[in-house]
């Protein structure tokens, strides 16, 4: 019952982490920022907007996606199989890079494009990471992962090539080139007007859900640890975010892949003759 | 139910665009986002993509070649919308005015809400504009508006009215009268 | 079938504060090719300079040329008028325009550096400098009443007096930003991240610039020994201490540094000014009407900006040309862009500190 | 690097350095160039004003109850636009009478909306 | 500042002889509008690290006269040839009209030619 419930409000525990975030990033920058709650109000004001539709696939594909990324949250909260929570997670990935493509416009067209390209640069080390998991517990229910003590420690530099993909997920610098506002300006959300753009701005609160879900996980039953992983990455994240330039999309593939697949690798070479 | 309408004030997006201003009133945009003035502390974000803006920011006389494009920026705005035009210069032409290149002023092509005086206008003038943006955007409805000038004013030559022509015009009318 | 695509930027873009169109024509992401729109911004101020404006009023005129250049369009204007008129202005005031030349010199570059780090992604960057160059702001609001237009100038000296206790306070801030613009030096040169977006990015070798005329720090990054403050005398540039800044790589982060270093001498310029600050009159009479043709230049922060002025004795005058260091740097930017990755021109773009309201007029 | 993220780090603890700007006001210092003020009563009309102004923000209009001053013969009102003013005081340098009848005080420009019509006849 | 006369038909081999890339900078090319409809046009250099050295060559035109380009030995020259003919309607040779004004506008703003 708790974990129904739980579903039903991810993307506002979604939005709260966006919104503290948004201060946060502004408290390092040296300015007030704006209030906690601003998600919440831009989306209020974004229901009331008027939708311009391109093509009704479009639309719909941006709205499979939300439902997609929802569904993904839910099976982590109730302890579905990782490996079909990564693969569903592929599939909402796939929606909006179509929903990208199916409009005209250039810069939806290479917003989906480095999409696309960052991935292949991430899914490998969530692949491996399921793996490793599946090496320690020799399951890949999440339920059982839960239930175990903490395998942060066995997993360590599968954590580091984790919090590469936690950059490129959360479209912060220096992995953000497929967001990339001064160049492309969003990129593929920038077709999307009105409630349309409200799933994908939603979509992305589910997105923060998702990664520190999966997070959560390194800390198997320990809540305690779980909650200061979450913390600690929470500050990590935002302050690489604020010190660095975005790269291009291709040093971001040749970077993450290089490091990521080497530490994977490394860790599950350990794990299988350790 | 809810309201929704409050909601428009407080996470009002920002579009901008320069229709041939000097840049002075543009530094001064991005300025006041710069930490000292601060525009998101009132949900303000640059967006830069005038299918998801609320507020449209527009800087400079309006030359003849930028008008086509303000026009369909300002069609591809969602409604509701508010248009605020910064600076002297695109209030009236400012010294502009009367250039052969140079159209005089916003609303002579889309119809504005706000006028922002100063020549170049300070960050705190354009907070001043923009908290009265809101309070227009608030009571706005869905329904698109036309420009004040180019369909009222048939009088003059071109819909331009010139403030010199017209305040020679009076003159002459009281010289008549005597 | 057509095997490249056509990217716009423009003429409308959040990298852009100004309307210019660029059509990039791309390999994937790799430019091969550039066709640019630059007259969006085009008023026709060459055309009522001798039509619609007396010679008195147009030094107001001309600084709405740029916002950010001001100062130089009117102080050349004023110069060249002062010259045709044939009078001597006082020390002081000479001494009050070089403050007030390199104070804009200082807000430009670093309005220039902030955009630039926002177009390479680094927003931090950009508030860190925005917030800094609040000071520069406040100082010439303190001296002239306004923040950007300063309608400052005029013919035979300048508008406003400044009294010592102000130009201690000055000093007090300049000194701040002098430490700012220090730490900015370290954050340019160390961080990895920026070395990948800037160094061997957009280069402009020696040879190009010769060939291209490039100007202005564009050239001087490429090390090309050209800025005006060492070509001409009605402004004691070198009383001061003015020290001409080079880089030899050409690269996004040689024009960055070439920047900064001019940031650090024009603080040292605008110290020396204050503390050297003669006493007298700021404004001398000038009496008559323009007569012959002038020509003059000034270095903007941009590069070099030329006046050609002709007067015929009367109030209106019969020709002003003005050449704008945008405007004769447009030939070596789309050259630099050709062979670049998209991702990258937006930085390259701002790295130029391109004014497109001062090469359309 | 890891100077940028070091001062990140610390601005965390730091104050803003936002100003509140509408809830404090900000003090205009006294030089500030702001709205051109009139003093009816002691202008001599000789229109040294309108000629001087770059953009033509003052005008000298004929009008049909000319304000009542001894020096004023052709009978002429005095207006103004702030939405035109360019705010260089090269009016106020060109009157024979500065700080009396024409002066450029501190105050902030004026903000309009659509009912105001600014850019209309007058 | 040192004005020389040259002649439309002379003025590339004028410039070819005296440019040299490394020396001499090409600030820009102007025009005069004179009476009687004449053009005065000035082709405008400075050279480099000397104490204001400024050349000037300078040829009187009609309204209907082609002036030579000089893009192939100054390459930067492109820009300020384009403005030329927005500005004077005069045409110059390779060099299309379409800077500012539109590539079908009638206007010339600065020029003394009627239309």
């Amino acid at each position: 019952m708790l974990e129904a419930v739980v579903v039903i409000i991810a993307p506002i525990i979604g939005g709260l982490i966006y919104g503290f975030e948004r201060v946060v990033c502004a408290r390092m920058q040296n300015r007030q920022g704006p209030p906690l709650l601003q998600p919440f109000y831009d989306m209020g004001k974004l229901i009331d907007k008027q939708a311009l539709i391109i093509n009704p696939y479009h639309s719909i594909l941006g709205i499979m996606h939300f439902v997609t990324l929802w569904v993904v949250v839910a099976f982590i909260i109730l302890g579905q199989n990782l490996l079909y929570v990564i693969f569903l997670h592929l599939l909402s990935s796939i929606f909006l890079i179509l929903a990208g493509f199916s409009v005209k416009s250039i810069f939806s067209h290479i917003g989906a494009n480095r999409e696309l390209m960052s991935v292949i640069a991430y899914e490998p080390i969530l692949i491996m990471l399921a793996v490793g998991f599946y090496l320690i517990n020799g399951s890949f229910d999440i339920s059982v992962i839960r239930d175990n003590p903490p395998q942060i420690l066995q997993l360590f530099f599968l954590f580091l090539a984790f919090l590469m993909v936690i950059q490129i997920k959360l479209k912060k610098s220096p992995f953000d080139a497929t967001e990339a506002h001064q160049e492309i300006v969003g990129g593929v959300e920038i077709e999307f007007s009105g409630v349309f753009f409200e799933f994908l701005y939603m979509a992305k609160w589910l997105e923060y859900v998702f990664v520190y879900l999966l997070l959560s996980l390194f800390a198997g039953d320990n809540l305690a640890l779980g909650f200061g992983l979450f913390i600690g990455v929470f500050f990590l994240v935002n302050l690489v975010d604020n010190a660095t330039a975005r790269i291009k999309i291709n040093h971001l593939i040749k970077i993450v892949l290089m490091i990521g697949l080497t530490f994977g690798m490394l860790n599950l070479v350990g794990l299988s003759y350790v | 139910m809810f309201n929704l309408k409050k909601y428009r004030k407080r996470s009002p997006w920002i579009l901008h665009y320069n229709a041939g201003s000097c840049n002075g009133c543009d530094i001064e945009i991005l300025a006041s986002l710069s930490p000292k003035y601060d525009l998101e502390r009132f949900g303000i974000i640059n967006t830069g993509n005038p299918k998801q803006s609320d507020i449209f920011l527009v800087t400079g006389p309006v030359t003849y070649r930028s008008r086509e494009r303000l026009i369909e920026l300002y069609i591809q705005m969602p409604e509701p919308k508010v248009v605020v035009a910064v600076g002297s210069c695109s209030c009236t032409g400012g010294v502009f005015r009367g250039m052969y290149n140079v159209e005089d002023g916003v609303d002579r092509y889309i119809p504005v809400d706000v006028y922002i005086s100063g020549c170049a206008t300070s960050p705190e003038l354009i907070i001043d504009g923009l908290v009265k943006g809101l309070e227009i955007l608030e009571k706005k409805t869905k329904s698109m508006e036309k420009p004040s000038k180019l369909f009222k004013d048939t009088t003059s030559r071109e819909g331009i009215v010139s403030r010199r022509e017209s305040a020679l015009r009076v003159g002459e009318e009281r010289d008549e009268e005597n | 079938m057509k095997k490249t695509i056509d990217i716009p930027l423009g003429s409308q873009h959040i990298s852009l504060l100004e309307p210019v169109r660029f059509k990039f024509e791309c390999e994937n992401e790799k430019i091969i090719g550039v066709d640019s729109d630059v007259g969006f911004v085009h008023r026709g101020i060459e055309h009522a300079c001798t039509t619609k404006f007396k010679f008195d009023g147009i030094g107001y005129v001309v600084a709405r040329i740029c916002g950010l250049c001001a100062i130089t369009h009117s102080l050349t204007y004023t110069a060249g008028i002062e010259k045709l008129l044939g009078g001597e202005i006082t020390q002081k005031a000479k001494y009050l325009r070089i403050l007030l030349l390199e104070l804009d010199r200082i807000h430009s570059h670093m309005l220039c550096l902030s955009h630039t780090c926002e177009n390479a992604g680094f927003e931090a960057m950009f508030m860190r400098i925005m917030g800094d160059r609040e000071i520069i702001m406040e100082i010439q609001e303190l001296l002239t009443g306004n923040r950007v237009q300063f309608d400052f100038i005029s013919i035979g000296g300048v508008n406003r007096d400044l009294d010592a206790s102000r130009a201690k306070e000055i000093i007090i801030k300049l000194e701040i930003v002098k430490q700012k613009v220090l730490g900015y030096i370290d954050v340019f040169t160390n961080n990895w991240s920026l070395s990948l977006k800037f160094q061997g990015v957009g280069a402009l070798s020696l040879d190009e610039a010769y060939r291209f005329n490039a100007i202005g720090p564009l050239a001087r990054a490429s090390g090309l020994n050209i800025d005006v403050r060492n070509e001409i005398d009605y402004l004691p540039f070198f009383e001061l201490g003015f020290v001409m800044q080079t880089h030899t790589d050409g690269d996004i982060n040689a024009r960055n540094l070439v920047r900064l270093n001019e940031i650090l001498n024009s603080l040292e310029m605008c110290n020396n000014t204050l503390e050297g600050l003669p006493e007298g009159d700021i404004f001398t009479k000038l009496k008559g009407k323009p007569k012959g043709e002038v020509l003059v230049r000034l270095e903007a922060p941009r590069g070099e900006l030329m006046y050609y002025i002709k007067g015929g004795g009367k109030s209106m005058l019969e020709r002003v040309r003005i050449k704008t260091p945008t405007f004769s740097s447009i030939p070596a930017f789309s050259h630099i862009f050709v062979g670049e990755n998209y991702a990258d021109a937006p930085a390259i773009l701002a790295s130029f500190d391109p004014c497109l309201a001062c090469t359309a007029k | 690097m890891f100077n940028s993220f070091f001062k990140a780090f610390t601005n965390l603890f730091k104050k803003p350095q936002t100003i509140k700007y509408p809830a404090t006001p900000i003090e205009k210092d006294k030089d500030f160039r702001g709205l051109i003020e009139y003093e009816q009563e002691e202008c001599i009309y000789c229109l040294k004003c309108e000629k001087a102004c770059p953009p033509g923000a003052i005008l000298f209009v004929s009008v049909e109850n000319p304000p009542n001053n001894e020096k004023n013969k052709k009978g002429l009102k005095y207006h103004y636009n702030p939405y035109l003013c360019i705010y260089c005081s090269e009016c106020v340098r060109a009157c024979p009478k500065p700080n009396e009848a024409l002066w450029q005080s501190n105050k902030k420009p004026p903000i309009g909306v659509k009912e105001d019509e600014v850019n209309g006849v007058l | 500042m040192k004005k020389i006369e040259v002649t439309l038909n002379n003025v590339r081999e004028e410039i070819l002889e005296f440019y040299d890339a490394k020396k001499w900078h090409f600030l820009t090319l102007n025009g005069v509008a004179l009476e009687d409809e004449k053009t005065e046009i000035q082709w405008i250099f400075s050279q480099y690290e000397a104490f204001d050295e400024i050349v000037i060559m300078f040829a009187e035109i009609a309204c209907g006269d082609v002036v030579p380009s000089i893009v192939d030995i100054v390459p930067s020259a492109i820009i300020s040839q384009r403005e030329f003919v927005d500005m004077f309607g005069i045409e110059v040779d390779g060099s299309e009209k379409g800077l500012y004004l539109d590539q079908d506008s009638l206007q010339m703003p600065l020029s003394s030619c009627k239309v």
